[in-house]
């Protein structure tokens, strides 16, 4: 037999041509924010108070730090791997950053710049530990959450640093640069570095590899590509994610806190998950994590905003977040 | 020979923890030539590939690459120096498309940092194309066959370019169609300053592509004979040091069995359409046809692996309905999938756990707890009887030839006693000797009255050991034949039958080749 | 109660009866617990209605923060607010001052002019009375190690130092060894506790900041057989009067977290109708042994 | 998640003769004490307070709660996947516990056994959620953890309930049935249900398949295995022992205590991991479980008894806990 006879034998999948499958990938990212958009409606419907300029930007502002590092760490898990040391990471930068800023008296670019590359610092020491001595992520992040919480309340002295000689630090996070419309800087950065992560993973040779790493790392390495070398990498890129999260929360508090932080690395790995990256690497969106966010402080917000009894937010929390997870992946199963 | 020989290994010797997998190996490739590498399961031949490719670093011995001494310092250095190879086990990235797997590290960049997404998608068209592959470049490979992964692979290593094409059993997951397309392309690929150095278990295939053929046994250099002036016996001969008679035909063919399974109007979302047949008791039936039509769906639907959209299924009289293996376990009904890497394997389990894996709770517990003594028993017994090759029943399987881990996938099903058992791709990567071996065991479950399903590739090995035949094409059944009315040709010709026409055509058709 | 509002569908203040919003530092302790009772109680007895909101850690600032965002989100009447850290939360406080939303701040004082009075006691003062005690019950001299349940919080700190420093300043003979820190974690607090038994075997006594750390000491205590050790907690709680009653424990300091609620409440029904108010409003602190645990006074500021 | 094995030194070694494998099984499980050995002898040396029987035996009391939540998650991280809400879910059971014997007034034995099922019922919807509805378990998991926890706010009206009535409860803890050598009766607990686990990993259908799922679902799934049976019945397992944890934490502070339990998840997985388990499936003991919660708790004690400043102590456990199990993993790849 020859080829043109093989070629006849092509099966259905092969068939569909770029176009219908680019459709039906816009279709699928429009229907993921389903979820979200039925826990808003429900919300603008119960209460009052809910649906209103102030509030909804309440939300997102609320968002900024979760997201920040829920993107950052979007990579990491991408590549299969896991990183604990967000939380405290975060509060240690911000711990800089009022160091550099308000004890040493940087100029504040300077200050925010240090932060975040001190950010970028723990993250390529996670990268290190695990690409060059090959520990889990799991035990090499753990480590640096220990770390990091102990280094923030050394550098700290356990005290709030301030910044209120510094007003211009506080309104990167609450001032608004849109005149009149008060609508904070820090969503607006949110948005911009959303954008910006999803270039990075989606249209860039980095993003590639942390696709391909996380698909499988052993035919990458075989692909003459450097694993470690990019590992190190996004863990780095992480830690400036964290950096600059320690920047925002520590401008929106107008302090740096250094007993905060712990439980975050949770939070932002949930949004993560909840919007569809897997653990097991290889699979995941910025899009989706950024619905994951907001999903979560959505949830938040509207609960406390109807003032249901704390007792109960909690309960209600988890049984929703299965609803939401759940009926994402029934709607991926259907949709062929 | 004036100028330097392309590829050389002299004295090279490797050892694994219990194992000696080379030892004062040589091997001499030519320039614009395709040189067999052949030998038993475990004989050494991926291990020296492996080393060539600089996954692994020789304990002894050097190589010469256009008589130049070569130090390959890794899979990245090899690909530099012209060395590409296809291994035995797939490195794909199943969560990317065929493109960006094929052009995995080489992707077109705009500014060194950014992806021309399009330019890469067409050329990997065009590549396509020109391979004549049946391939999307935008599909993703997880969703492939094993076939068309196969095909991904090839496709990923001859876009390199390469002096030296290293194929380690790339015909393994393919069939007689497809591997004329593999060797058209090795055909094309060959000019007179390249070489290929091709791995196989499939005799009939040597001759067709190769000039030369290089023998190992137990990771020592046997011989290297000129292909043209050799029989295939001999080659055998000197592979397995001992004479294999291969032109058997099936065994206690009979017409008069009960039947066991009856399959009625079986159809998939994904494929399959009305697919009907009967397994009748102690017979083997043989499920032929070409990639993608359908076969190890019929497989899977069977054992409830993928989801049924209509269809009976009765077995001893009985209907039955599978929603999962484990049900179609308690039916007793087995499959062996034909993707051992991804759906056989417990990859870092020892062989004793793969074993016995699908029988632990039938055979060696009591209330629970597992009596290991039996077990390890049972695994060294098969271990001997399929002549694994592996330092203990310990050995980590990932750490095992590619056929060696096809054999522990054969023998989990063989201890567990399955009145129905339905192996799909059985012998895939098995060398000559050891399928035999396993024709045997085949044959001889069948006369202890099991049902044996076998789907395979290899046309010769379905006529060589079916009662019946049965051949699909899309997802259809397009031809029944009987042991005696099977031929290459009548298979083929239903095998390529567009099933477009009602299956009333296609049974009379049947009826007619029967005639013919 | 665990219903928090039960009228409270939807929320918004547009209702007829009053509703005050409160954000306090806590929810899940027993001390927070407390103040909401006596909020509650309060707000039953002056019809109004009130949601009582707490981070789960006084580590969560950045969740205060947006509980109080939510907080005014809901448009209350008046706004309760015990800050974990006051300055962070000080535009909020400005923006409830632009909505004239007047605020009622307690437990700790908020360095800040909007609130219009504060419900609140001395942690300093209330950790140097316990201080006091120790040093006499321990005549003046030996070791004294200290559990502490948080040592960024505000309460954390200001009991610590109150301690340490009238130690200082009044008992020159008393060596106050390295804070330790339990998270107001029970069990971890026990396991401090046996460490810090385990490595000075000298200790004379030994202090509680706060209910989890006072109580872990006590379970630490006994579980490594010691005895004659001073014991000196703070709070209440079922578990502290036991300890008392039982000897375990020498004393505690307690607040008055019930009044405290209740006191909170009150002024800001007082806040709401324009009502003049003291800038502070000290709802005090007392200390409690068995010599007066069942005087009344002291059963009405103890929680069981 | 470990680097790409494609480097000789990172394959598993071959085990020869079954006779040798097993007697280098028992040297390596000795060996793989060697870390904690080095970390007690040193602080054996510093501190003249460390070794000796009232703070061995507090280790020992105080790695029990850890410990039982470590053996149960054991289980379930070794199918690959992770148990988020054995944290809070201890709480719950804790507070069933307190409502059982204390509100209810049932016997103690009753009331015990009740807590403990309670647990394994929340173990069954784990399972179910992640094998029949298909959810990943972390977020599975994880909507657990929430609704636990505002669970046993609910129940317990967000007040401890204390067993001062039931002395014979908080013996269940701090009690000796060794008369004369106080030493608690939670430790043999601890060391029972240890022997139990692993017999129950080691020597049994479930043990196997445990691994088995853990190393290939799929292909364990079309060997004729009801993986989703498995599945569910694991969970419940670890749920069993969380409730077990549940019963001991109350017992030894004689409380239930609804507001506790957030954050032991974090440290039971860490112990899980430290001894050697996989995130990614099919690899672990309960050796290892057993020896990675001692590291732990023998640092937190060791740090304490030196009276390290508390923010150091953090610093140095992330460090020691790196150090531990790097070593661990070079020893492993050093031995042929
Ligand atoms: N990483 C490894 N660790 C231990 N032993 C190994 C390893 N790789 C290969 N071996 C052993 O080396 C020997 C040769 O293996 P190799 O894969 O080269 O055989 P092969 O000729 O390719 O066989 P097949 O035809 O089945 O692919 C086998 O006995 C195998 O068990
Ligand atoms: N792993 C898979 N993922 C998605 N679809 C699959 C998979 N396996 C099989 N299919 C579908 O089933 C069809 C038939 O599968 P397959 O190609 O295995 O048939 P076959 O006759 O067994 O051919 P071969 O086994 O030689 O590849 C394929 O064309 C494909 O549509
Ligand atoms: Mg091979
Ligand atoms: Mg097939």
């Amino acid at each position: 037999m020859t080829s043109p006879s093989v070629t006849e034998q092509e099966r259905p999948e092969a068939a569909p041509a770029a176009v219908r499958r680019t459709l039906r990938e816009r279709l699928q990212q429009f229907l993921a924010f389903a979820s979200l958009i039925v826990i808003f409606a429900f919300f603008s419907i119960v209460s009052p108070n809910f649906f209103n300029y102030g509030n909804v930007t309440n939300i997102l502002f609320s968002t900024v730090v979760i997201g920040l590092l829920a993107l950052g760490t979007t990579f990491v898990i991408i590549t299969g791997g896991i990183d604990l040391s967000i939380g405290t990471g975060m509060a240690l930068c911000a711990v800089i950053s009022g160091v550099l800023i308000v004890d040493a008296g940087l100029p504040l670019p300077l200050g925010v710049l240090g932060a975040i590359l001190f950010g970028g610092l723990i993250g390529l020491i996670n990268g290190l530990n695990v690409s060059v001595l090959g520990l889990p992520p799991f035990i090499a992040t753990l480590a640096m959450m220990l770390v990091a919480q102990g280094l923030a309340l050394v550098l700290s002295d356990s005290t709030p640093i301030y910044f209120d000689q510094t007003p211009g630090y506080i309104d990167l996070s609450t001032g608004s640069l849109i005149p009149g419309a008060n609508f904070p800087n820090a969503v607006l950065i949110l948005a911009v570095v959303a954008v910006l992560a999803g270039v990075l993973l989606n249209k860039t040779v980095l993003g590639r590899y942390t696709y391909s790493i996380g698909s499988n790392e052993e035919a990458t390495a075989l692909s003459g590509i450097d694993v470690r070398r990019w590992k190190i990498i996004i863990y780095t890129l992480a830690g400036l994610f964290t950096g600059l999260a320690g920047v925002m929360i520590s401008a929106r508090l107008g302090s740096a806190q250094p007993a905060t932080g712990m439980g975050y690395e949770l939070q932002a790995i949930a949004a993560v998950v909840i919007g569809g990256t897997s653990l097991a690497g290889g699979k995941g969106s910025i899009v989706g994590t950024v619905i994951g966010a907001l999903i979560i402080s959505v949830l938040n917000n509207g609960l406390q905003i109807m003032s249901i009894p704390q007792e109960w937010q909690n309960v209600i929390l988890g049984c929703v977040i299965l609803l939401a997870v759940y009926a994402d992946m029934a709607r991926k199963r259907a949709s062929p | 020979m004036s100028e330097p020989l392309l590829l050389e290994a002299r004295g090279v010797g490797k050892s694994f923890p219990g194992v000696r997998a080379l030892q004062d190996m040589h091997i001499e490739l030519r320039r614009g030539e395709v040189l067999a590498l052949v030998g038993e399961n475990g004989a050494g031949k991926s291990t020296l590939m492996k080393l060539l490719s600089g996954i692994y670093t020789p304990d002894e011995g050097e190589f010469f690459l256009d008589g130049r001494p070569l130090q390959v310092s890794g899979p990245k250095h090899a690909l530099e120096q012209g060395i590409s190879i296809i291994h035995q086990e797939f490195n794909l990235m199943p969560d990317l498309t065929v493109a960006q797997n094929i052009f995995i590290g080489r992707e077109p960049r705009s500014a060194g940092f950014f992806l021309g997404e399009r330019t890469l998608n067409a050329r990997a068209k065009e590549l396509i194309d020109r391979l004549h592959l049946p391939l999307d470049p935008r599909q993703v490979v997880g969703s492939l066959t094993v076939a068309r992964q196969q095909m991904v692979e090839i496709a990923k290593a001859l876009s390199y370019e390469a002096k030296v094409l290293i194929m380690d059993e790339p015909t393994a997951a393919l069939n007689d169609a497809e591997v004329q397309v593999l060797h058209d392309l090795i055909r094309r690929f060959r000019k007179p300053d390249t070489g290929v150095i091709y791995i196989s278990h499939r005799m009939d295939e040597l001759k067709a592509i190769s000039d030369r053929i290089t023998v190992i046994r137990d990771g020592r250099y046997v011989d290297t004979l000129d292909t043209a002036t050799t029989s295939m016996p001999e080659v055998i001969a000197r592979m397995v040091g001992r004479e294999i008679t291969s032109d058997a035909e099936p065994e206690g063919v009979r017409p008069d069995r009960e039947t066991v399974l009856s399959v009625r109007g079986l159809s998939t979302k994904a494929l399959l359409k009305d697919v009907s047949f009967e397994l009748q008791e102690g017979e083997i039936l043989g499920f032929a046809g070409l990639m993608g039509a359908g076969r190890t769906e019929v497989a899977r639907a069977l054992v409830g692996a993928d989801p049924v959209e209509s269809g009976t299924i009765t077995l001893r009289g009985e209907l039955i309905r599978i929603t999962n293996p484990a049900e179609a376990a308690k039916h007793r009904i087995g499959y062996l999938s034909e993707d051992r890497k991804h759906l056989g394997l417990l990859l870092d389990q020892d062989v004793n756990a793969n074993v016995v894996l699908s029988s632990i709770r039938d055979l060696f517990q009591s209330f629970g707890f597992v009596r290991s003594k039996a077990m390890r028993a049972k695994t060294n017994e098969l271990v001997t009887s399929l002549r694994i090759k592996t330092p203990s029943i310990d050995q980590t399987v990932k750490n095992l030839s590619g056929g060696n881990q096809q054999k522990v996938v054969i023998a989990k099903w063989l201890v567990k006693d399955c009145d129905v058992l339905i192996f799909d791709e059985p012998t895939r990567g098995i060398d000559v000797g050891a399928k035999e071996e396993i024709y045997r065991l085949l044959n001889e479950l069948a006369a202890q009255g099991k049902s044996i399903i076998m789907i395979s590739s290899e046309l010769p090995e379905v006529l060589r050991m079916s009662h019946r035949i049965v051949v699909m094409s899309e997802g259809r059944i397009t031809g029944r034949l009987s042991a005696e009315e099977a031929t290459q040709e009548s298979v083929m010709h239903f095998a390529t039958l567009r099933p477009d026409s009602s299956d009333g055509a296609a049974e009379d058709s049947a009826t007619k080749a029967g005639a013919r | 109660g665990g219903g928090s509002s039960t009228d409270a569908a939807g929320g918004g203040g547009g209702g007829e009866q009053p509703y005050i919003a409160i954000v306090s530092k806590g929810f899940q302790h027993q001390f927070w617990q407390a103040v909401k009772q006596g909020a509650e109680q309060e707000a039953a007895k002056q019809n109004v209605r009130i949601t009582f909101e707490g981070p789960a850690t006084e580590a969560d600032i950045e969740a205060q923060v947006t509980m109080l965002t939510n907080a005014l989100g809901r448009q209350p009447d008046v706004l309760g607010f015990a800050a974990l850290d006051s300055r962070a939360a000080a535009p909020l406080l400005q923006q409830a001052k632009s909505q004239n939303i007047p605020v009622v701040a307690f437990d700790s004082g908020v360095d800040s002019d909007i609130p219009v009075t504060t419900a609140a006691t001395d942690n300093k003062a209330a950790a140097a009375e316990a201080a006091k005690h120790m040093a006499e019950a321990l005549g003046g001299t030996g070791k004294v190690a200290m559990v502490v349940h948080d040592q960024t919080s505000r309460s954390g700190i200001d009991r610590r130092d109150g301690f340490v420093e009238w130690m200082k300043a009044n008992a020159p003979g008393i060596e106050v060894l390295q804070p330790q820190y339990g998270g107001g974690d029970q069990a971890k607090s026990a396991d401090i506790t046996k460490a810090i038994l385990a490595a000075n075997p000298d200790v004379k006594g030994i202090y509680g900041s706060n209910e989890g750390s006072a109580i872990g000491v006590v379970r630490g205590v006994q579980e490594s057989g010691r005895t004659g050790l001073t014991v000196i907690g703070f709070d209440s709680g079922q578990a502290q009067i036991d300890a008392i009653r039982g000897g375990t424990m020498l004393g505690a300091i307690t607040q008055n977290p019930v009044g405290m609620g209740e006191q909170l409440v009150d002024a800001s029904v007082k806040a709401m109708r324009g009502e003049s108010l003291p800038k502070v409003i000290d709802t005090g602190f007392f200390w409690y042994d068995k010599s007066n645990i069942d005087s009344a006074d002291i059963k009405a500021v103890l929680y069981q």
